[in-house]
């Protein structure tokens, strides 16, 4: 029997022994977080057939669930932990010769807790041990961004922890209120009762999850962190926070809109926030001189896109709510890989220096290029059928208003073209003063590369296979019945 | 009861201290003075173990580790 | 103008929270979860500390979780500080008197005795791994204050953390194997208010009293080591 | 007035929070705002704590045989708060960490004279 508990526990065991490894011998250190998250990508794959089936509900303690602490392993949860332990999987051994100064195996023990966190996060089913894996998430985070120990990595670390721990102090006290209210903490024991309790007294504790959720999330007033604390990260730390952290708070705002309080009057207001989240990331981007920080504003443009899709709140708009996170966490993942190396090579962040990279790192330059005709939109590459997915789904949404919408979703992708085309006539086009020795980034960050390049144009072209598993999460996001009904039975 | 109303006024006014302190030690020792009358009110209410988890946690650790902090930085706020 | 902001929003903040508080009353059981685990605590888990049956058992994933956050913050800690070391420079330290000195050393056994008192009877009275742990971590402290030539064994520290975080997972793993739920309370209840009773809770519970003292250890250790 | 004695312990805590979060949102100096957050960790467990409790209750702790189990407080409150509180301390020592290594790089600790630190 296959236990989705194992994808938590396991890495868990692991990283509470790498000291113990390092005993024996400080090389296998690093080696610990790939194994990890091999066996995470492993065991969630063989758990996808079983839960399109039905979601495979797990009580710890072997208690009944509103009395013990449960894992809801439905269709979201199960693509979700793929999704992290592929990213989590490919940066880990981009880590391996990457990661050179500093206390490298609290690296790997922090980056490794990341993934668990995260993970936990998506798979659980109590409000409050959400909370417990959102703190591992926040928390290892914050040291991982101040971990260079460079001035702007300390300040950068320091702005985010003190945003961070206000926001987890917000959602504390919504718990509180929420436990004081209902009695349990049991998600689907909240939902359950969440409609005999008046709506007023409700909205404090959601106004409050939703900040706090939302300060991790970066939606657009919360997002102040973010530019500087995802440049100012190694590239692998910012690969995975684009690609992976922010978007679990997207899901924890999602999970709470949908089927803990269920309130539907939100959905337009999610939708108007994407949307200025979306803008506001875009243009803010366009803006930008240094290519990190580029990249970053970028990610606060695809989390609007993100919420935009998933206030559709229909089936088909959840789908590709979560299409775009497996685009955006691929895309934005490899773009940040490849600009890491870049950047290790040039030794300067602003994006004239890349000047001449086209020759200089040929296979580098040329999945950076992927990566950014994904991320805005081309065919024949994943961003592609992830974005149309979502305007297809705006579109059918029927009402004037959406169309409007979606028309400023093709809007923005045109900033998000015009900077991104931008950067890569400077790698090919521009002349460099440098000499132009070739100067290939390592094996073991070539071979996640490529791997991220290959999945970008595969899925890009066969998105069939994967619009079957995405339907059917989208629709098991919007059920709340089908999930009160799975866990209290 | 009057008791508690006391302990909660002079937890507040010992918060309302650890804001307006010029001198970051004192602060700190602001800080802990709300963290010890916590841990009494944590104990009215019934919560022995949490009392004590706040006591020797909320108020010693986290105080000695203010302290090493202050004297590795700046003790006066600017 | 930004503390007149700040005010402005508080002032939203306070009137919003009084609305929503003024819903729950003060001082009346309004528990479903809670009510359960008293009825049903103490035969179902042996502890005959509820708030330990609930910590360790019904809620022990919570606190798997949270003996990680401590570790990733120890870990951060230790990463953030990690650059350069002091060096050893004992000899310039103030010596502290022999007084202060003879009394830590005195102390240091009886506090390490009275935390491992506090840990090894969570599931009876009140307390367990966080306070006990945190009373060994003063113990520490008491050393590094009073005599200060004295050093841990960073290694020794390390393998403690390590191999307590490892005994909460197995114990929680060998659970999954033997009746299929993780972190199963699968031995032996015993008869309550003895100290050899609640299965699994005393196990964890001392495991985790280990690993909180050590990192906690751990981190004022770093502090205090870490360059001014 | 017999309703502010009766909601005491919500006065305290929200007072915690209110002042906790104040110190984080207005004062510039790196060690105050953590201070803030110290404060606010504690009034918020505070809040949880009170939510939980019963009048004329008693700890949920089954000390000798024979305890009525029917005044029992919530444990379940007291179970969370342990958890916020490790938490919290976690947070705040990797927060001094932070700091101290922030006043090596820039010799002051007041955000707002930190380049780049807009609030």
């Amino acid at each position: 029997m296959v236990n989705p508990v194992l994808l938590i526990a396991v890495p868990l065991g692991l990283a509470f022994s790498i000291p113990l490894f390092g005993f024996i011998s400080r090389r296998i250190e690093k080696y610990i977080p790939v194994a990890g998250m091999l066996f995470n990508l492993v065991l969630s794959i063989i758990l996808v057939p079983k839960v399109l089936q039905s979601p495979i509900v797990i009580s710890i303690g072997g208690f009944r669930p509103p009395f013990c602490i449960n894992l809801v392993a439905g269709t979201v949860g199960v693509f979700l932990s793929v999704v992290i332990a592929a990213m989590g999987f490919l940066v880990s051994i981009y880590s391996l010769s990457y990661i050179k100064e500093g206390a490298t195996e609290k690296y790997h023990m922090l980056f490794l807790l990341l993934l668990t966190g995260a993970t936990g996060v998506v798979l659980t089913g109590d409000i409050f041990n959400l909370f417990v894996f959102y703190e591992i998430l926040c928390i290892s985070s914050y040291a991982l961004v101040a971990y260079p120990g460079s001035r702007e990595g300390i300040e950068a670390g320091v702005k985010y922890l003190i945003q961070g721990a206000l926001g987890s102090s917000l959602v504390l006290i919504a718990i509180a209120l929420i436990y004081g209210q209902f009695g349990t903490l049991n998600m689907a024991d909240i939902a359950r009762n969440i409609s005999s309790i008046h709506s007023m007294n409700i909205f404090l504790p959601f106004v409050l999850l939703i900040g706090g959720l939302g300060i991790e999330a970066a939606i657009f007033p919360l997002n102040a962190w973010l530019p500087d604390a995802h440049s100012s990260a190694p590239s692998s730390i910012s690969a995975i926070l684009s690609g992976i952290a922010i978007k679990i708070g997207v899901y924890a705002i999602a999970r709470m809109v949908f089927t803990v309080f269920g309130i539907s009057d939100t959905f337009l207001f999610l939708v108007t926030l994407g949307l200025i989240t979306l803008l506001v990331g875009e243009l803010s981007a366009f803006k930008q001189q240094n290519i990190k920080r580029m990249l970053a504003y970028s990610s606060i443009g695809q989390i609007g896109l993100i919420v935009f899709a998933l206030g559709i709140a229909t089936p088909g708009g959840v789908a590709g709510g979560l299409f775009q996170i497996l685009s955006h966490a691929l895309s934005k993942g490899l773009l940040f890989l490849a600009v890491g190396y870049m950047i290790y090579r040039t030794g300067s962040m602003e994006i004239s220096s890349l000047a001449g990279m086209g020759k200089r790192m040929p296979f580098t330059s040329l999945a950076f290029t992927v990566g950014a005709f994904s991320l805005v939109g081309l065919p024949p590459f994943i961003g592609f059928s992830s974005k149309f997915m979502v305007i297809k789904a705006a579109m059918a949404k029927g009402s004037a208003i959406f169309v409007v919408l979606a028309a400023l979703v093709l809007f923005a992708a045109i900033i998000e073209g015009a900077y991104f085309f931008r950067v890569v006539q400077i790698i090919y086009f521009k002349k460099s003063d440098n000499a132009l020795k070739r100067e290939e980034a390592p094996p073991t960050a070539i071979i996640p590369i490529a791997i991220l390049v290959t999945l970008i144009i595969v899925i890009g072209i066969y998105p069939n296979f994967l619009i079957g598993l995405l339907n059917s999460a989208g629709s098991e996001f919007l059920n709340r019945v089908q999930y009160i009904r799975g866990v209290l039975g | 009861m009057i008791l508690v109303v006391i302990l909660i006024v002079l937890m507040l006014v010992a918060a309302v201290a650890a804001a307006i302190f010029k001198d970051l030690l004192s602060a700190v020792i602001a800080s802990c003075i709300v963290s010890l009358i916590a841990a009494i009110l944590f104990y009215f209410l019934q919560a022995p173990d949490v009392a004590m988890a706040e006591a020797s946690i909320g108020a010693a650790l986290v105080t000695a580790v203010f302290v090493i902090a202050l004297k590795k930085s700046s003790r006066y706020e600017e | 103008m930004r503390k007149f902001l700040a005010i402005v929003l508080l002032l939203i903040l306070a009137v919003g929270i009084a609305q929503s508080i003024g819903k729950i009353p003060f001082g009346t059981s309004k528990t479903k979860v809670g009510r359960y685990y008293i009825d049903n605590g103490v035969e179902e888990t042996g502890a005959t500390n509820i708030v330990t049956s609930v910590v360790v058992n019904y809620r022990g994933f919570d606190t798997l979780g949270e003996v990680t956050v401590l570790f990733v913050a120890a870990l951060g800690l230790g990463a953030v500080l990690a650059l350069k070391k002091k060096k050893q420079e004992n000899d310039e330290l103030e010596r502290a008197s022999l007084v202060l000195t003879s009394g830590c050393k005195f102390l240091f056994p009886f506090i390490l005795l009275f935390g491992s008192y506090i840990f090894i009877h969570g599931h009876l009275t009140p307390g367990g791994g966080f306070q006990g742990g945190a009373v060994i971590a003063s113990a520490f402290l008491l050393i590094y204050l009073g005599c200060r030539e004295r050093k841990i064994n960073e290694n020794g520290a390390k393998a403690i953390e390590s191999l307590s975080g490892l005994l909460f997972v197995v114990i929680g793993l060998i659970g999954l194997a033997v009746g299929g739920y993780f972190l199963l309370n699968y031995l032996p209840k015993g008869i309550p208010n003895t100290l050899f009773s609640a299965g699994i809770i005393p196990i964890i519970y001392i495991a985790i009293g280990f690993k909180v003292g050590a990192e906690l250890t751990g981190i004022i250790d770093n502090l205090m080591e870490a360059e001014d | 007035m017999t309703f502010l004695v009766d909601h005491i312990y919500y006065i305290g805590c929200f007072g915690l929070i209110l002042i906790g979060m104040y110190i984080i949102l207005a004062k510039s100096n790196l060690i105050k705002v953590i201070i803030g957050l110290s404060i606010l960790d504690t009034g918020v467990n505070l809040l949880l704590i009170a939510i939980g409790y019963i009048n004329g209750g008693t700890a949920p702790i089954f000390s000798r045989p024979g305890i009525e189990a029917n005044g029992m407080v919530d444990p379940v409150p007291q179970a969370l708060v342990l958890t916020a509180i490790v938490i919290g301390v976690a947070v705040l020592a990797l927060a001094l960490s932070l700091a101290i290594r922030l006043y090596r790089h820039y010799g002051t600790l007041n955000l707002r004279k930190i380049k780049g630190q807009k609030w």
